[in-house]
């Protein structure tokens, strides 16, 4: 009975699961130096928010989650083309891909 | 994964047995490569070792293992090693979730004392429903050993062999994924099972409610989409890194391209890796445009029915018919796969140019005007 | 019964990549271990019944993004950062603090509302199929179709734009 | 989704295989003796050259780049292409091909910008 009531997963499991996928995507985000890295760490907080689009349409019976889901997926892949875009160009620039190049452009 | 003990038994038992049937296809696909090509160049090839070189491969097999172990000095080691167990994983997902025979019925049977069953068991390692997607999306993980290795063995050449190929290989993943969208549009459903059921039968069109047939033909993918299998046909040469789209191992360009530091089992599980993909790419081509495991004409009832008017059992006539019709479908697998090394000695290695016009500006386009002229057809077909 | 044993596994995964992603000094593996996340999330979607959204995960995003970023990684070369983390001990202090209230406030909610969601839920026990998502996609999200179309486009051009940009001494 | 357990079992069985190999290989194989020149890149004799920034041409990211917008567009067709046959059953398969129909004539006029723009060209 313990055991079973253990492996029912229900919506908040998923719901939880996201919320911390999320928050590590957003510490990702803020502690990191590496450019390329903050884009990945975006990059988790959109599937992190996918997870949970998906989870409530599967405890929800509805198809509306998957379709977002899909948008979201092409949002994200065109955000982190021009992303990547941008770093290749920042790079060529200042040799280095690191937040610290937003102290040069003062001048 | 099944029910009961015995299901799971089946099941655990198929899948192992089809990814050893993929590991044991590549030492038989050297040997027919290596002949082949002695054949067509009008020499002897391997033939000292066993009939007709035969053990040849058991030979080289018994010397990889005994090779030296080696990693570059400037290498990565963690990266390096795992490129090639990266290299085997897609190709094995994507080979198991092809069917390679009809479904066929266990009747009740006893077994250990006790009675086991009905069963229907499907000849593939499991099925996922959404067929060709699932393949299409386990094996673009294919890139990752190739940029795996490139960058463990910290070689020029390496990196380049693997930028090469993955840029060839993401080029012309397009025209396949496109080529298939033809396909789709004519089966309706993703699912292999499906796909190769429609294909029973004599060729039979319905246009606008009418019905056209040609009773000589058999009613195959390749009738209603010649384009799309060429175009696909092409996409999987230049997806396997095969010639005349090798560019990637161009030897007088980059030695060995991005398996240049291998040597001895890791070089030989890369290979595993390429023989695995052509095995897949030439299933899928049996199953979408040349009707799968079927053989022309006749389904899996009649020959069940015709072994039981033998006197066979029951669940034996079933795994006799399930069997045949596995050796039909190799057979449609390795006329292709004999295609790969035809092609290799009758068609020159292409420029690195021509190879990304050829993906981008060529076999793009034709791929889109395949999918256009098939969804108006299809309209006009079944308005 | 088989669903929790496998949403714990993927779940354990799923976490164990993305600190990989938060923590590891060498941006490669960084990018590696995103790669790993990628495709255990596409897994839980075919947990979750929607195969189709699982193969698009794994085509899109661990086929083709993250390509793009592991192949970016590969040219710049870059070496494990000695200082892989920005600002001083109290700000990334204070960084932490702010992400695990985030985390705790919206798990604390999800905990809270389980008789509300498990009581009104009814699960789903058939596969989401590609029709259904199909006949939204086409019908009632159309303009936003039509329109991500445009987006891609315009980012295909965007990208040629900055790609051609001059500077610097690398080869282009 | 019940089918997930096999494809778990065969990846990992997989993974455990190419593991097995490349471990046993490396303790059945001889040692290898060190030396400095066989730990340099095989460079075909030539004293290695390879330093840590090599100059990759940004081409090959180009094409990355645009391989996945295009891949995107392709993914937008196959749930069109599967439900199509129905659509027209249904009574509005027109509409459905309509809407295929601008999709792809921007994916043509986005295409045949990179053809244009020689953002395709490799020298």
């Amino acid at each position: 009975m313990q055991v079973n009531d253990m492996l029912a997963v229900g919506l908040n499991h998923y719901l939880f699961l996201s919320a911390i996928i999320f928050s590590i995507g957003i510490l990702t985000v803020l502690l990191r130096k590496n450019l390329i890295v903050i884009l990945m760490g975006i990059e988790l907080m959109l599937n992190a928010v996918n997870l949970s689009f998906i989870a409530f349409s599967h405890f929800s019976n509805n198809a509306n989650g998957p379709v977002i889901v899909f948008f979201v997926m092409t949002l994200a892949a065109a955000e982190a083309g021009v992303g990547l875009a941008l770093m290749v160009t920042i790079f060529k620039r200042f040799k280095v891909v690191d937040i610290s190049i937003f102290e040069k452009l003062k001048n | 994964m099944g029910s009961d003990l015995v299901e799971v038994l089946i099941n655990s038992v198929k899948l192992v047995l089809i990814f050893l049937l993929m590991v044991q296809l590549v030492p038989i696909l050297v040997w027919v490569e290596r002949r082949g090509s002695a054949f067509i160049q009008n020499r002897y090839g391997p033939n000292r070792v066993g009939p007709f070189g035969l053990m040849q491969l058991l030979a080289d097999a018994v010397k990889f293992v005994f090779k030296e172990e080696f990693v570059p000095g400037k290498g990565h080691k963690l990266i390096f090693y795992a490129a090639p167990v990266v290299a085997l994983i897609p190709g094995a997902l994507a080979f198991a979730a092809i069917p390679l025979a009809n479904t066929f019925h266990l009747e009740p049977f006893m077994f250990l004392g006790e009675s086991w069953g009905p069963y229907d068991i499907n000849f593939q390692g499991y099925n996922v429903g959404i067929g060709i997607v699932f393949i299409l999306g386990v094996s673009s993980l294919g890139a990752y050993a190739l940029l795996l290795a490139g960058w463990g063995s910290a070689n020029k050449y390496s990196l380049y062999g693997a930028l090469r190929a993955v840029a060839q290989m993401i080029s012309y993943e397009l025209a396949l994924g496109l080529s298939i969208v033809g396909a789709i549009l004519v089966y309706n459903t993703f699912d292999f099972h499906s796909i190769i059921a429609q294909q029973a039968g004599a060729l039979s069109f319905t246009i606008s409610g009418r019905e056209l047939g040609i009773p000589f033909l058999p009613n195959w993918g390749i009738f209603y989409q010649p384009l799309g299998a060429f175009l696909f046909l092409v996409a999987a040469f230049a997806e396997t890194n095969r010639l005349p789209f090798d560019l990637p191992e161009a030897e007088s360009e980059l030695i060995a391209g991005f398996h240049t530091e291998y040597g001895g089992m890791k070089m030989l599980m890369f290979y595993l890796g390429e023989y695995g993909h052509m095995l897949v790419a030439s299933a899928l081509l049996v199953t979408f445009y040349f009707g799968g495991y079927q053989l022309p004409f006749v389904s899996h009832v009649m020959i069940e029915d015709m072994l039981k008017s033998f006197g066979l059992g029951i669940n034996m006539a079933n795994v006799l018919t399930a069997f045949l019709f596995f050796t039909v479908f190799m057979i449609k697998c390795l006329i292709f796969l004999w295609i790969y090394v035809w092609v290799r000695w009758t068609l020159p290695r292409f420029r690195y140019d021509q190879l990304m016009d050829l993906g981008w500006k060529t076999m793009l386009p034709w791929a889109l005007a395949n999918t256009i002229v098939t969804a108006v057809v299809v309209f006009l077909a079944r308005i | 019964m088989i669903t929790g044993y496998l949403f714990y596994m993927l779940a354990f995964l799923l976490i164990l990549f993305s600190l990989g992603v938060l923590m590891h000094s060498s941006p490669l593996f960084s990018s590696l271990n995103l790669v790993g996340s990628m495709i255990v999330l596409s897994a839980m979607y075919y947990l979750l019944q929607v195969p189709f959204i699982a193969a698009v995960q794994l085509i899109v995003y661990a086929g083709a993004v993250m390509v793009l970023f592991v192949m970016v990684m590969m040219m710049f070369d870059l070496k494990h950062e000695i200082k892989i983390f920005s600002g001083g001990f109290i700000s990334n202090a204070i960084k932490c603090g702010l992400a695990g209230f985030f985390a705790f406030t919206i798990g604390a909610t999800a905990f809270m509302s389980t008789e509300m969601i498990s009581g009104s839920a009814k699960v789903k026990t058939e596969v989401l199929s590609v029709k259904s998502m199909a006949q939204l996609l086409f019908k009632d999200y159309l303009i936003e179709f039509e329109v991500l179309g445009v987006i891609l486009l315009l980012v295909a051009v965007g990208a040629v734009a900055l790609s051609r940009i001059k500077g610097g001494t690398h080869a282009s | 989704m019940e089918e997930l357990v096999p494809i778990i079992a065969l990846g990992g069985f997989v993974a455990l295989f190419g593991t097995a190999i490349v471990v046993v290989t490396s303790l059945i194989g001889p040692k290898p003796k060190q030396n400095d020149v066989k730990d340099e890149a095989y460079e075909c004799g030539i004293p290695g050259q390879f330093s840590g920034h090599s100059k990759v041409p940004v081409k090959y990211y180009l094409t990355a780049i645009l391989f996945i917008l295009f891949d995107i567009e392709i993914i937008f067709m196959y749930p069109w292409a599967v439900t199509f046959g129905d659509s027209i059953t249904e009574g509005y398969g027109l509409q459905f091909l309509a809407a295929m129909g601008v999709f792809i004539f921007i994916f043509i006029f986005g295409l045949f910008w990179e053809v244009k723009s020689k953002a395709l060209e490799w020298e």
